[in-house]
């Protein structure tokens, strides 16, 4: 049995978790191999929801899988599929079923996925997500009403470090905050520097909060230049990219690998967080390697 | 275009629409316009062989009975119109001429503003729940491709460009440098709760104060 | 034309719907011709007049004069050119094309409306923007011809700036300020800004700001004399000396600077070996040629220098350049033309100049006691205000007024609007000389009689369809259209009478359908289409 | 109007131009109709298409050179209309090329006739083609 993700993060002085990224299908095999993979190698299995808006199984239904296996989830919910309703009933089913962790997000729009024709929710936004939590927590539903059976959620969110401008980004961070997470997961970092700006301001208002960095390998070039035009959020630097590009062929989910881990290395040598969250979409079953070349296993 | 060119196949004498008023201001079905695609039409319909007769009348405002009246006589000769004006007047037009098809041929989109001339930009999505003065005048509500209340999200470009668009300012960028211009990021800082989108029940409706 | 059989022609057209009577005349331009026109007019009390003849280009307003002359407007004339566009233009019997054009021309003249002419007052008083030689040579000269000026400057005195510099081309600033104290027709306001500007042609009024207090003014036309300023290219990559000191040591100047030097100050130790960059960053170099040709010399002639001259090209297009250039090779100053730009470096308090010279085919080092750096040349600071105020456009570079060939130099695209010398990137005395003259000719014509002849409601928006959406006013090119509210209350838009210069863009853009241009109605056009191809 | 071609010619370019061709005895064909307008910017998008109606097998619409507009944006304006005229000729599957627009300058006779030439070839060419 796993222990408590809220646990972990205050025990342990350096967190590990990883994305699992549910399948196009009903197919789960593969998902459960990954799952039994990773279940004690990282300290909770995150499962994305409808991840850049493209339709996918759901988060809810992997979160039972990995419990089921023996591991942590970390339920993502996002604002963009959902109103109220259906987010307050899901969370409801999610704790009864032994899911304790959610992630609270915005969501991609639905016009970088695809069903671009479908109607996009965003009934709350991710602060407001954030305090519906809290009011579940508390034993009533948005609406005021007693709750038969409460929760009590570990809540964590999402930041961007790298946005241009950041002022926005970081007032918004800030009423997060304040809302109240327990943990802050970054969206891929590749700038030390600015990990470390974002942390300082982020400890500046909270001590406690944990953070986690946001990783996700790189393995070519090209793939950079997608992610940058593509991928919400994502800045690659242009030193990355050349240096993905000088790797000889055929090396470059090691290149990948090996950035990843130096990043991870120095994350934790300088002590600027208190863990990352690896994102190797497509790849799970490599994530161990990472975390042997950043000597966590 | 091809909408409408298959909902007038069956009609040989048709009445084209137009409004004199805000989609005249828009570019969208006041007399020019009218002329336009009544124009098209004839020309569409006798390169299949199968010509159309068009009249064309501009009303001052289609919203209003009393001036779609004034169509009476030619909505009577026609099998069926093709009107130009907003979703109102068109159903305007079908509640007064209820024995007539009338097929829309503009589809309402926003309510918006001109940005210069002959680009119109959605400002306004009649919400009935106004944060304009908490937001220094930007309506994050349609301004934002997600409509967030308390900041942007976390796929904004760089240079504050919106994740769905590389060329569209992110609202909450737009937002944080009006109030920071006017001293006022408190605003941006507090917490909006989720927001009442029942403030305007469909059906909307308005009763002026009655004298 | 012999490919027209006349008689065929004429036989056609008298059955035409309409036509009362139909004339065949040789040479209907000349006396003769005109006087049978205007005679069968008089007899037949004829009300539309077509002709078919020649392209209207070269006669149309002849026979227009001829309508007038017999009493009938000249609007009510339409032109069929069967001459350059049917006869010639066409091997081969061409008598039913030139039917044809005859019968649109027809269908057009059927639909033509009187324009009635009005004269109307226009304010004799000009306002000259900038205090420097063209804004103060152009008040002079508009003073001599009777008209009275406002030199509107920015700073406290005229002639600031580029003041004393400027006498590097041959005038005197102090004694044109002094002409200009002593004209009576010449009103100065210094440290003064226009705020401003609304109205037309003949009538403008413009709010000044000085020190904080605002005065309107009314003027009929508005002349920006400006001028220009100058920065260090980026291709010079050393850093330019801030102030115009006496040099001692090493030195990299502006050609200002340089000027001072030779003119004013007293140099501690002559300059041995100066070197002079141009023509890298702008190929519009014509007053930095003049500019360096000037100097050098000055420098050769005061200090006997050494002189190299480190350039792409010379433009020597301007007046008086091929003789100072001449002068300049003839006593010993070197010209290197290079492709690309010399590079610069600190050498032992020397600065030493590396270039490629495309002649010799080899590197060149060259160290300098001075520098004179490449300069570019760019509008002021403020041209975007004015540009915005008065609703006019700024070229590339921009300068006022596009490069545009259609326009006469020195008018803008908004009637009674002028832009004179380095504003509009004319940089050379030579062509700054021209400009004043055309722009006190073409003032002159414009105001002198105190009055204007124009064609009243040629172009013009029915206020019963305007639906205010100011489409017409966001497209007009020449800024003639204003929403003004009007006797029932309602915003609609005014096509000033004077300020129009009839294109009929927004006749053709207006969504409402509202504006009507007299002579190009949209139906006056699709009557002409009516009759293609329908004999 | 069997396959009169129709130019809307700006009086300050290709109306000159168009002279000019005459007085070079430079030869286009003779369905060529010229309008002569104060500026391309004049030409509205319902006499293109009611030119069009009338049967004109193509209209051509004839400005100042960029930069060189009389009317400083008039050509721009032409442009953009004759652009949306493409478009709804493509809405109802007319052939878009039936609608053109040329910028020439008012010396450039053998650009005029060019253009005139061109057109008449490729509408010849599609009438075949049908």
């Amino acid at each position: 049995m796993a222990r408590p993700f809220r646990e972990i993060l205050e025990a342990k002085s350096f967190v590990v978790t990883a994305e699992a990224a549910p399948v196009k299908g009903s197919s789960v095999s593969k998902t459960i191999e990954h799952i039994t993979l990773l279940k004690d190698k990282v300290d909770g299995l995150n499962v994305t929801d409808n991840q850049s808006s493209v339709m996918r199984y759901p988060s809810l239904g992997i979160c039972l899988l990995i419990k089921e296996h023996g591991g942590e989830p970390v339920l993502q919910v996002t604002c963009r599929d959902r109103n109220r309703l259906a987010i307050q009933a899901d969370l409801l089913f999610a704790y009864s079923r032994g899911i304790n962790n959610v992630l609270c997000l915005t969501g991609d729009s639905v016009d970088v996925g695809d069903h671009k024709e479908a109607k996009q929710v965003f009934d709350l936004d991710s602060v407001q997500l954030i305090h519906l939590v809290h009011t579940l927590n508390s034993g009533k539903d948005m609406a005021g009403n007693e709750l038969d059976g409460g929760v009590d959620f570990c809540i964590g969110t999402t930041a961007t470090p790298s946005a241009d401008p950041l002022e926005p980004q970081l007032i918004k961070v800030e009423k997060k905050l304040k809302a109240g997470v327990s943990f802050i997961q970054t969206q891929a970092v590749y700038e030390f520097d600015e990990l470390k700006r974002f942390t300082e301001f982020v400890r500046n208002i909270d001590e406690k909060v944990k953070i986690l960095a946001g990783i996700v390998p790189v393995i070519s070039a090209k793939m950079a230049a997608y992610m940058n035009d593509n991928v919400p959020g994502i800045f690659i630097p242009q030193h990355l990219i050349d240096e993905l590009a000088q790797a000889p062929k055929g090396t470059g989910i090691a290149k990948g690998i090996e950035i990843a881990a130096r990043m991870i290395r120095q994350v934790k040598e300088e002590g600027v967080c208190d863990g990352v969250h690896i994102m190797f979409i497509g790849r799970e079953e490599r994530v161990p390697e990472i975390l042997e070349a950043a000597g966590l296993l | 275009m091809e909408e409408i060119k298959q909902a007038m196949a069956l009609y040989k004498k048709i009445l084209v629409a137009g409004c004199g008023t805000c989609v005249t201001v828009c570019w969208a079905g006041g007399e020019k316009e009218v002329g336009i695609l009544a124009s098209q039409l004839r020309l569409a319909r006798s390169a299949a062989g199968n010509d159309i007769v068009t009249l064309e009348a501009t009303v001052e405002r289609q919203c209003e009975n009393e001036m779609v009246a004034e169509l009476k006589d030619k909505v009577a000769e026609v099998e069926a119109v093709l009107s130009l004006a907003c979703g109102s007047g068109v159903q305007t037009m079908a509640t007064m001429f209820e024995d007539k098809p009338i097929f829309p041929a503009v589809n309402t989109t926003f309510i918006g503003m001109p940005e210069k001339e002959g680009l119109w930009v959605e400002m306004c999505g009649a919400c009935g729940d106004c944060y304009l003065d908490r937001t220094g005048g930007i309506c994050p509500m349609v301004r934002c491709s997600k409509g967030l209340l308390n900041g942007p999200c976390g796929g904004t470009r760089k240079g504050g460009k919106c994740e769905i668009d590389p060329d569209k300012d992110c609202a909450w960028v737009l937002i944080y440098r009006r109030l920071e211009r006017q001293g006022r990021l408190d605003l941006m800082r507090e917490y909006y709760a989720p927001k009442n989108f029942r403030a305007v029940k469909r059906p909307g409706k308005i009763q002026a104060a009655k004298a | 034309m012999k490919n027209i059989d006349f008689d065929a022609v004429a036989e056609k057209v008298a059955r035409m719907p309409g036509v009362t009577c139909v004339n065949l005349v040789s040479h209907l331009c000349l006396d003769e011709g005109r006087e049978k026109m205007i005679a069968s007019i008089r007899e037949e009390n004829l009300d539309r007049v077509i002709v078919a003849a020649c392209s209207p280009e070269f006669k149309e307003h002849i026979f227009r004069q001829a309508l007038e002359d017999a009493g009938l407007n000249g609007h009510l004339l339409a032109m069929a050119n069967i001459r350059e566009q049917c006869s010639w233009a066409h091997e081969g019997d061409v008598t039913e094309k030139a039917v044809e054009l005859i019968k649109m021309a027809t269908n057009r003249a059927r639909l033509l409306q009187p324009l009635e002419r009005k004269e109307l007052p226009v304010n004799r008083k000009v306002l000259v923007i900038g205090g420097g030689f063209s804004a103060i040579d152009t008040a002079l000269h508009l003073s001599r011809v009777g008209l009275r000026t406002t030199l509107l400057e920015k700073e406290a005195v005229l002639g600031t700036g580029t003041g004393e510099w400027q006498s590097l081309h041959g005038f005197d600033n102090s004694s044109m300020t002094a002409a200009v104290e002593g004209d009576r027709n010449i009103d100065v306001l210094a440290s003064a800004r226009m705020t401003a500007a609304e109205g037309t042609i003949g009538d403008f009024t413009v709010t000044i700001t000085r020190e904080g207090e605002e005065i309107s003014r009314k003027y009929g036309a508005i002349v920006l004399a400006t001028g220009f300023r100058t920065e260090l290219a980026p291709t010079s990559t050393l850093k330019l000396r801030t102030q115009a000191e006496p040099i001692s040591g090493i030195s990299i100047v502006s050609q200002e600077q340089l000027f001072h030097m030779l003119h004013n100050s007293i140099v501690e130790a002559k300059p041995r070996t100066i070197g002079f960059m141009f023509d890298f960053s702008d190929e519009n170099s014509r007053f930095p040629t003049l500019t360096t040709l000037n100097n050098a010399l000055a420098a050769k002639n005061k200090w006997g220098s050494e002189i190299y001259i480190f350039c792409k090209n010379v433009k020597v297009d301007s007046e008086g350049a091929e003789k100072l250039y001449r002068e300049a090779r003839e006593c010993g100053v070197v010209f290197l033309k290079c492709e690309t730009t010399p590079r610069m470096s600190m050498d032992n308090g020397r600065v030493a100049v590396e270039a490629r010279d495309v002649f010799l085919g080899e590197d060149t080092i060259i160290a300098c006691d001075l520098l004179v750096a490449e300069e570019l040349l760019l509008p002021i600071a403020g041209t975007e205000t004015l540009s915005s105020l008065l609703n006019i456009r700024l070229d590339s570079r921009g300068f006022y007024q596009d490069e545009n060939v259609h326009l006469y130099p020195v008018a803008s695209e908004k009637k009674g609007v002028f832009v004179i010398g380095g504003c509009r990137g004319n940089l050379d005395m030579g062509r700054v000389l021209t400009d004043i003259s055309s722009v006190v000719m073409s003032i002159h014509e414009l105001l002198s009689s105190g009055k204007i002849q124009v064609e009243i409601e040629r172009v013009k928006a029915d206020p019963q369809k305007c639906v205010a959406c100011l489409t017409c006013i966001r497209v007009c090119p020449h800024s003639a259209i204003q929403l003004i509210r009007v006797d029932t209350g309602k915003d609609v838009a005014v096509i000033s009478d004077l300020a129009c210069d009839a294109c009929g863009v927004c006749a053709a853009i207006c969504p409402a359908k509202a504006i009507e241009f007299q002579g190009y109605r949209d139906d006056q056009t699709l009557a002409q289409i009516e009759a293609i191809g329908e004999s | 109007m069997n396959g009169r071609i129709i130019a809307f010619c700006c009086e300050h370019s290709a109306y000159p131009a168009a002279d000019l061709a005459g007085r070079l005895r430079l030869h286009y064909p003779e369905s060529l109709r010229v309008i002569r307008v104060p500026c391309a910017g004049r030409v509205d998008v319902i006499h293109i298409l009611k030119a069009l109606e009338k049967g004109a097998s193509a209209v051509l619409v004839l400005g100042c050179e960029d930069g060189a507009c009389h009317h400083i944006t008039g050509n721009i304006r032409a442009k953009e209309r004759v652009k949306q005229c493409n478009v709804l000729l493509k809405e109802i599957g007319v052939d878009g090329r039936r609608a053109v627009m040329f910028s020439l300058s008012p010396n450039a006779p053998h650009k005029f006739v060019r253009v005139a030439n061109d057109i008449a070839k490729t509408m010849k060419e599609s009438r075949e083609a049908r």
